[in-house]
């Protein structure tokens, strides 16, 4: 095993241990805030899986330059990269989104704490 | 012979047979029931001389025209009913009006006179009347269920729902009543609630409801009811004799017949006292309901 | 052919024209709605032929309008019936609100039934029915009473019923690609056995809920006696049929395909049987006359299907007669019933009594149609009674004829507690002020009484179109000589002959007496109804001696033991019991978001568990 | 033909004999009198054999039975339960309450001569009339029938305002006496 | 031609962005424009897909980079059905909100207007997309939309039902995320023409894990059972009108989604059973909680919930009719469910709870509206002779031609819940007495919102008496869903011939 081999383990395993943690968060932690942060966490998680894949040992900036025609070969996956740029752009606005809702929740309930916003059931 | 003048005039004599048949047997049974009771009781032909004072009463009085015509649906009732029950079996006498399937009709027509009578007791509006109508329907529906269940199981047995059939097969082949025991039984036993003596003489007890439905009928009505009455008494012996005994050839032979057959409601009424209506009801649905299963199942086997 | 449109049209630019023009002004509503109901009736019973047809398609599918000869005789009811109540309507209604909408729908239900009898496939068939469906169902509801309980119970059943029909509809179209019902029921015997057993028993279920069969019936009680009674007069007399209907043609045309189908006729004629008996107790022991009517419908649709799940010549013959009948007597009572109830403002027996004199024509009418419910001669409903029992007697169903009888008996106890309820007993101070219906209400009432009376000294009249339906059926012709009384052979090979003769001795008695008692009527006196024989005690005005509450009480406590289990009860748990799950399910959704995310997670475990089975 | 004075005369017998031997008695059980009806009418002394039978209400009565005394009270109903029997009719006072009071001669609220209030054909004499007594009067009754001269009814009849204005001596003018057939 | 597809995403984006400025200087047109947007998406779709019907289906490179490359909008037979009915029933429920939100103030109508524009045309977006990816970002668009409309309403409960929905939205987000990122680490594309000609090459247990998480990952938005439990609370919470829009637009979406990731994506043909059994278990869910419902809105949403339980259930069949049979229901859907959300929310316009209970009687104050109404649920119930019904029985004879007994058993039964529930509110509307005590003020409903219910309405007549006018439209978008190797061949290859 290499040590790309080891280094994409490593980051898979990072990234996979990064979502379940978020989700533990989002399923145990009674405050809105770090059900928030959870979210976060999993989508960091979700992200990093994402470079992950279009990673290359020793890769070059997927850029073409003069000079560096050679680096077709060695140069990392553009597209995850613009793909993660992406969805954290859409983490960010989801989470934006989701701050006011709680500050909305927040004014209307005085309480951060999930179990007590359920008027809405059944 | 198959002439219409024919036909009524035997019909004509047929009601007044059955009229004077009816009466008398009236008068016998209460001269018989006196009898039993150690009493030197009325003469026979009393009912007569009822019948002509009932019919002689200078006034009337009605609530309505149901009323008026309440005796008159009787009395139409009684008159078909009786018109078409074969008389004599070997039908050269009487023929009537006999047709197939004359059963079912026969039941139908004899409903229609209780109707109009419940009608017309209803509409004087004594509630002793009403109770009167509802108590005799109740029991009414008692009884047919044994007495129908005794018809199909003839009816089964020999294929026939047509008296006159009935009796020609009796002509040949033995009175019913020994071949069909069981339908005899439970026809015998619903026919105790048909005549309404005692103990079902619920519908018109006349201490408790002042005669029940009759209780505002006087004079012409009431004299109206009893030939009615009268005349389906003798048509249900006469049925009954068709049915079971092997019908009559001649006059006699008729009588004889039908007295020994209305014995048995007069002498068991006698000695019994009165049920109550649902009572009623459930002595119909007890043993003659068992006899006339026995009567089905007797004729779809054998 | 271009009729049969022609009537559509009719009916629905009547339907909409009575309902926007009719906001304007209610005699042209009225105009409107007779125009309609003439113009269809005046097209229907001049311009249709039972050869009359179109085809045509939908979605991809043929469809086909025309009448059959057998069907025809379920559209004489129809459109005689709708005539008729149509113009009693006019006048029952005219102090309600919502008149347009009550109008409309009435002429939308008379659409669908006339689309029922004209389809000639079974989408078409389907959609009619269902627009009787809601169309009824608004009636049903239409007056605002017990709205959520008895609407809701009938929707719920018509539904059950009308969707067992569609699943039936659907697999005939999947089997055959066809829905003509022609196509159906000559593909009939290439469907495998296991289908050959559903389809005749979904659409049994369905047109079973249609025609109150016992354990499908529980919503005819509440539905009968809730909508206006000019509009049962039609539901109960023409709507019940459509259900009849059905029921012949699946009975005698399909399950006679099916090995051992003979069963399931068996079963339904049981049915049927119990449901007499049954519905004719639980007449008895109603105080409300629409309740009592509703109940005695059921009770007659019950002979109605003995008489044609039999299906001997004798018996189909029987059944048809009897639903004609049916439909004609039964109008009349509803019709009857909402007279007295627009007259009086109740129809409950224990407060109305002794109307005989205020209303004789409305009595009149009243006590024809019980003659010939309760099946007594020289009426019409004797005919069909008398020819039910000969058929049970020729297929050898013995138990039946027993149960028929009993509750065809049991039925005088209801009949006379109709007529004594409203019309006899005392008159009482209170219902002086009553006055006899208007013309308009008492004239078709008295034409359908007439028609009763009619049908049983000429049967002919009716058995002729039967007879002829039934040939289209497949039944050997029965009789030609119709304007004589009848020939009826029963199965036993006799031929019956009612001698024409003989009623017309019956005619002279009954001249006679009613001439006798006339002449004798002059001659006593009328007293009031206050002079009775009471012990000696003298009445007041106010005192009351009707005889009305627990009128039937020693019977009922005869055959208390059969009435203590009501089916409605069992539905009434199921249905709580279900709703109580429904609570309980619904429950899934906690309204805590953190549960959601928490199902979120489990349902992506239960996929990847399930992933072999499921992918 | 029927209109013959004769063939009246001979209807007039056939009814008369009959209705001789077919009376139907309403039996109004008033005072101590009635528990003598029951002997009369059962085995010992059988009535039933003179024709003589118990009615239940007075549309098929022919004669009304007063046994015994009777209170002001009751004598509005027995009135109307007269009035409401079907012509012909008749009235048998029953024991000496009916002739004169009887033992009741000073009691304030009982009627003292019956034949002022209904027209009475046959007075039975005694305290109490043994059944014998009371078959006498059924005989007796019987013959006025046959010879047509129980004619109480139409007397009543005539003489309405007579025993009516008795009546209301009695029962005072505030009760209602609804007129009834005759 | 009035434009290409890009314009259906590009031009309500512009607007989007546009009008706050514009709405500096001219207020009214924060009201005005999108409805203009809307009627010019309406009109595009409208006519190309017209156009594809004639010429075949139309596929749209963006930016000059070739299909596997770059970014594709494909207009099908089946996408441009969809994309038209979409945008036509956001026109309609613009053209119904166009005065009911005229009493709100200038600021809430904006962010309502641009959202609702956003909205719609997220939603056509997914549908068009030719790539994963770019669907995904559309479903976040949609999202954040639907997010934000669900919480238009302060000091109602709105917030919570946008948070639920908020939580859902962006786990399945992930989810999603998740599965593209499978798919991409197996097959190195994203575009799906290309991962469905390749998806053979896939690993077994990938390709199913994938599957899994794109099912999730739509699911959210196509409400499948166990992931709609905020539908009924964002239905019920945001404005009349977005209920229509979620039922009658963003709903199609997600189904459109997952229908496509299961027919094209993973090319899987036959009956799928994962669609059926999802299927079912919502409809059953949905329907028997719609039952005991006392909320008029979330006993509609409940009721929309079991209607897409029952599109897949009908695409799970695999079969043609099943898919068309599907499509009829969604069409109808479309129609009917915004019609029953818009009238409905006239009839409990002054209240804020929408009990039934408080609509008892309005049919004597609100006669029309009432009508249309009950013309709606009686329609969806699947009553003949309105529109609901052929496509039940298009559902229904689908499901007997593959002998699926059990389904049809089970959803007649379902059907029979739905008129019950139906019936009851109609009743309680109609054969009920006006109380005043119970029931809310009525509200004098606006001239456009009556003309947009009057076109729903008749639309649903229309497909009633005459369906014959929609099922040609709907066998052709069938036969393009199924036929997959057209998809891939129209887009991979064919797809730069067509392009001028």
């Amino acid at each position: 095993m290499d040590t790309a081999e080891l280094i994409r383990l490593g980051v898979y395993g990072t990234s996979i241990l990064l979502i379940l943690i978020g989700l533990y968060a989002v399923l145990t932690k009674k405050s809105l805030i770090k059900i928030i942060i959870g979210l976060s966490i999993i989508d960091g998680g979700i992200h990093l899986l994402l470079i992950g894949i279009g990673y290359v040992k020793g890769g070059t900036a997927p850029i073409f330059s003069p000079g560096s025609e050679d680096a077709v070969a060695r140069m990392v996956d553009p597209v995850p990269q613009a793909l993660v740029l992406t969805a954290i752009v859409i983490g960010f606005g989801v989470t934006a989104v989701a701050l006011s809702l709680i500050i909305r929740l927040y004014r209307h309930h005085n309480t951060l704490n999930i179990d007590e916003i359920k008027n809405l059931k059944w | 012979m198959e002439s219409v003048g024919y036909h009524i005039l035997g019909g004509i004599v047929t009601i007044i047979v059955a009229f004077t048949v009816g009466l008398t047997y009236m008068g016998l049974s209460r001269k018989i029931t006196a009898r039993i009771q150690n009493r030197k009781g009325p003469p026979f032909y009393q009912n007569f001389i009822d019948a002509l004072k009932l019919a002689s009463k200078e006034s009337a009085i009605h609530h309505g025209f149901m009323q008026h015509s309440g005796p008159a649906f009787l009395m139409v009732s009684a008159i078909l009913s009786v018109l078409v029950i074969p008389v004599l079996n070997n039908g050269n006498w009487f023929p009537n009006l006999n047709f197939h399937g004359d059963l079912i009709f026969l039941i139908y027509i004899m409903v229609f006179g209780s109707l109009g009578m419940a009608l017309g007791s209803g509409q004087t509006g004594n509630p002793n009347s009403a109770i009167g109508v509802t108590r005799g329907l109740s029991q009414m529906v008692g009884f047919e269920i044994p007495w129908v269940m005794a018809l199909v199981a003839i009816m089964v047995k020999y294929q026939t729902t047509s008296l006159v059939d009935l009796l020609e097969v009796q002509q040949t082949g033995g009175w019913l009543m020994f071949s069909s025991p069981f339908a005899f039984i439970a026809g015998v036993l619903a026919m105790l609630g048909m005549f309404r003596y005692s103990p079902f003489d619920i519908v018109s007890a006349p201490t408790e409801l002042a005669s029940g439905p009759v209780s505002e009928n006087g004079g012409k009505y009431l004299f109206t009811m009893m030939s009615s009455g009268s005349i389906f008494a003798f048509a249900k012996l006469v049925l009954y004799v068709d049915l079971f005994l092997g019908g009559a050839s001649n006059l006699i032979e008729l009588l004889a017949k039908t007295f020994a057959i209305y014995m048995i409601p007069m002498l068991y009424g006698v000695v019994s006292p009165r049920y109550r209506t649902e009572q009623a009801i459930q002595y119909f649905w007890g043993w003659p309901l068992f006899f006339g299963f026995l009567a089905l199942v007797h004729a779809l086997v054998f | 052919m271009e009729t049969i449109l022609t009537i559509f049209i009719i009916f629905i630019a009547g339907t909409a024209a009575t309902y926007f023009l009719g906001k304007l002004n209610g005699v042209l509503r009225s105009i409107l709605f007779l125009a309609t109901l003439a113009a269809t009736g005046w097209l229907f019973f001049t311009g249709i032929t039972p050869e009359s047809g179109i085809e045509f398609r939908i979605l991809g599918i043929t469809m086909g309008w025309g009448i059959t000869p057998f069907s025809y005789i379920f559209a004489i009811i129809v459109m005689g019936l709708a005539l008729l109540s149509g113009i009693y309507a006019v006048k029952a209604m005219e102090d309600e609100k919502n008149l347009n909408f009550f109008f409309a729908n009435f002429l939308l239900t008379v659409m669908s039934m006339m689309g029922i009898l004209f389809s000639l496939d079974l989408i078409s068939f389907f959609i009619f029915w269902e627009i009787m469906t809601w169309s009824s169902y608004f009636m049903v509801v239409f007056t605002g009473k017990d709205v959520q309980k008895v609407g809701i119970k009938y929707i719920l059943f018509s539904a059950i019923g009308a969707y067992a029909m569609l699943m039936a509809i659907v697999f005939i179209y999947s089997f055959t690609g066809s829905v003509l019902i022609g196509d159906f029921i000559d593909n009939f015997h290439l469907f495998d056995t296991q289908m050959q057993w559903l389809i005749p028993i979904l659409l049994l279920t369905g047109f079973g809920v249609k025609s109150a069969l016992m354990p499908l019936h529980v919503w005819a009680p509440g539905a009968y006696s809730n909508s206006p009674m000019s509009y049962t007069a039609m539901f109960s007399g023409a709507l019940s049929k459509m259900g009849i209907y059905g029921m012949v043609i699946v009975l005698i045309l399909i399950v006679q395909q099916i090995p051992n189908g003979y069963w399931i006729k068996e079963v339904i004629a049981w049915m049927g049987g119990i449901t007499a008996a049954m519905a004719t107790l639980w007449a008895i022991k109603q105080d409300d006359a629409k309740k009592m009517l509703a109940y005695s419908s059921i009770g007659q649709l019950g002979y109605i299907i003995v008489g044609v799940a039999i299906g001997t010549p004798l018996a189909m013959l029987a059944g048809l007669f009897m639903a004609v009948m049916h439909g004609i007597f039964k109008s009349t009572l509803f019709m009857v019933v909402g007279a007295v109830e627009r007259q009086t403002g109740t129809s409950n027996f224990t407060e109305v009594t002794g109307l005989i004199r205020k209303m004789p024509w409305t009595f009149l009418a009243a006590l024809m149609s019980i003659i010939a419910l309760a099946g007594i001669p020289p009426l019409g409903g004797f005919i069909g009674k008398w020819m039910l029992y000969e058929s049970l007697m020729g297929s050898n169903h013995y138990l039946l004829i027993i149960m028929i009888f009993f509750s065809s008996t049991a039925a005088f106890l209801y009949c006379f507690k109709f007529l004594f309820g409203f019309f006899l007993g005392q008159e009482e101070k209170e219902w002086s002020h009553v006055k006899e219906a208007p013309a308009m209400m008492v004239i078709p009432m008295l034409i359908l009484a007439g028609f009763a009376f009619l049908l049983g000294i000429f049967p002919g009249l009716i058995l002729k179109p039967i007879n002829e339906g039934m040939q289209f059926l497949g039944y050997v012709s029965t009789t030609n000589r119709f304007w004589e009384m009848s020939i009826i052979f029963n199965d036993w090979g006799n031929a019956v002959v009612m001698m024409p003769i003989f009623y017309w001795i019956i005619g002279v008695f009954v001249f006679f007496l009613v001439f006798l008692t006339i002449k004798g009527y002059k001659t006593t006196r009328y007293v009031s109804t206050k002079d009775i024989s009471t012990s000696g005690e003298i009445p007041k005005e106010h005192e009351n001696l009707t005889f009305t509450m627990g009128f039937m009480q020693p019977f009922l406590r005869a055959v208390a033991p059969v009435m203590k289990r009501q089916i409605d009860k069992y539905y009434t748990s199921i249905g709580n019991g279900l709703e109580a799950l429904f609570d309980f399910t619904r429950r899934i959704n906690t309204g805590n978001g953190q549960t959601y995310a928490l199902y979120f997670v489990v349902f992506i475990i239960i996929l990847l568990l399930f992933k072999d089975s499921l992918f | 033909m029927i209109n013959d004075k004769n063939s009246q005369k001979i209807a007039d017998f056939i009814k008369n004999w009959a209705r001789k031997h077919s009376i139907w008695v309403l039996a109004y059980g008033t005072g101590c009198g009635a528990i003598e009806i029951p002997p009369t009418m059962t085995s010992r002394y059988d009535a039933e054999r003179l024709g003589v039978r118990g009615a239940a209400t007075p549309r098929q009565a022919d004669v009304l039975l007063i046994t015994g005394y009777l209170t002001t009270k009751t004598l509005k109903r027995v009135i109307r339960v007269y009035e409401q029997m079907q012509d012909p009719k008749y009235v048998i006072g029953f024991g000496s309450c009916t002739i004169n009071g009887g033992m009741y001669y000073d009691s304030y609220n009982t009627i003292k001569v019956l034949d002022k209030y209904l027209p009475v054909d046959v007075y039975i004499n005694g305290c109490m009339p043994r059944p014998e007594a009371v078959l006498a009067g059924f005989a007796k009754l019987q013959q006025l029938i046959q010879e047509g001269k129980a004619t109480g009814a139409q007397k009543y009849k005539e003489n309405h305002e007579y025993y009516r204005g008795n009546l209301r001596k009695i029962i005072g003018n505030k009760y209602e006496m609804p007129l009834y057939n005759w | 031609m009035v434009g290409t597809p890009v314009f259906l995403i590009a031009i309500p984006l512009l607007a989007a962005f546009l009008i706050p400025l514009i709405g500096m200087i001219w207020k009214e047109s924060v009201r005005i424009i999108p409805g203009l947007v809307l009627a010019y998406m309406t009109v595009l779709s409208a006519s190309l897909y017209l156009f594809i019907l004639e010429n075949g289906t139309y596929v749209e490179t963006i930016a000059g980079w070739q299909a596997p490359w770059g970014i594709d909008l494909v207009f099908s037979p089946l996408t441009g059905l969809l994309a038209t009915i979409m945008t036509f029933m956001g026109f309609i429920v613009w053209l119904y909100s166009y005065r009911f939100k005229s009493n709100v103030e200038f600021e809430a109508a904006k962010k309502y207007f641009i959202f609702l524009m956003l909205l719609v045309a997220g939603s056509v977006g997914i549908v068009i997309t030719g790539d994963i990816f770019n669907q995904f970002v559309f479903i976040e668009i949609v999202g954040i939309s639907a997010y934000a409309l669900t919480a238009f309403y302060t000091g109602r409960n709105s917030a919570e039902a946008a948070f639920k929905y908020l939580i859902m939205g962006s786990l399945s987000a992930s989810a999603l995320l998740i599965a593209i990122i499978i798919v991409y680490a197996q097959l190195g594309t994203l575009n799906m023409a290309e991962i469905a000609a390749n998806i053979d090459q896939m690993n077994v247990h990938y390709r199913i894990i994938a599957m899994i998480f794109f099912i999730i990952g739509i699911g959210v938005e196509a409400e499948i059972f166990p992931l709609n439990g905020w539908a009924p609370d964002a239905y019920t919470e945001a404005p009349g009108p977005v209920g229509g829009a979620f039922s009658g637009i963003v709903v199609k979406a997600g189904i459109y989604a997952m229908v496509r990731m299961m027919f094209t994506l993973f090319d899987i043909s036959g009956p799928m059973k994962i669609l059926i059994v999802i299927g079912l278990v919502t409809l059953i869910v949905a329907e028997t909680s719609a039952l005991r419902q006392e909320k008029l809105k979330r006993m509609l949403a409940y009721s929309s919930i079991g209607q897409m339980g029952l599109v897949l259930v009908a695409f799970g069949m695999g079969t043609k009719a099943g898919v068309f049979a599907a499509l009829f229901l969604m069409l109808n859907h479309a129609i009917i469910k915004p019609l029953l959300f818009l009238s409905g929310s006239f009839l409990t316009f002054n209240t804020t709870e929408k009990y039934i209970s408080q609509i008892t009687g309005m049919a004597k104050k609100m006669p029309v509206v009432s009508v249309l109404f009950a013309l709606g649920a009686l329609a969806i119930s699947g009553l003949p002779p309105f529109s609901g019904f052929w496509s039940k029985l298009s559902v229904l004879t689908a499901a007997a031609d593959e002998n699926l007994m059990l389904i049809i058993a089970l959803v007649l039964i379902i059907s029979v819940i739905e008129i019950v529930y139906y019936f009851r509110v109609i009743n309680r509307l109609f054969f009920f007495e006006y109380d005043e005590s119970v029931s809310v003020k009525p509200h004098k409903p606006g001239f456009n919102g009556m003309i947009a219910l009057f076109i729903l309405a008749g639309l649903i007549l229309l497909i009633g008496f005459y369906p014959a006018s929609v099922t040609g439209y709907l066998d052709l978008a069938a036969d393009d869903l199924l036929n997959t190797h057209q998809y891939i061949d129209k887009v991979l290859q064919l797809g730069q011939s067509i392009i001028q």
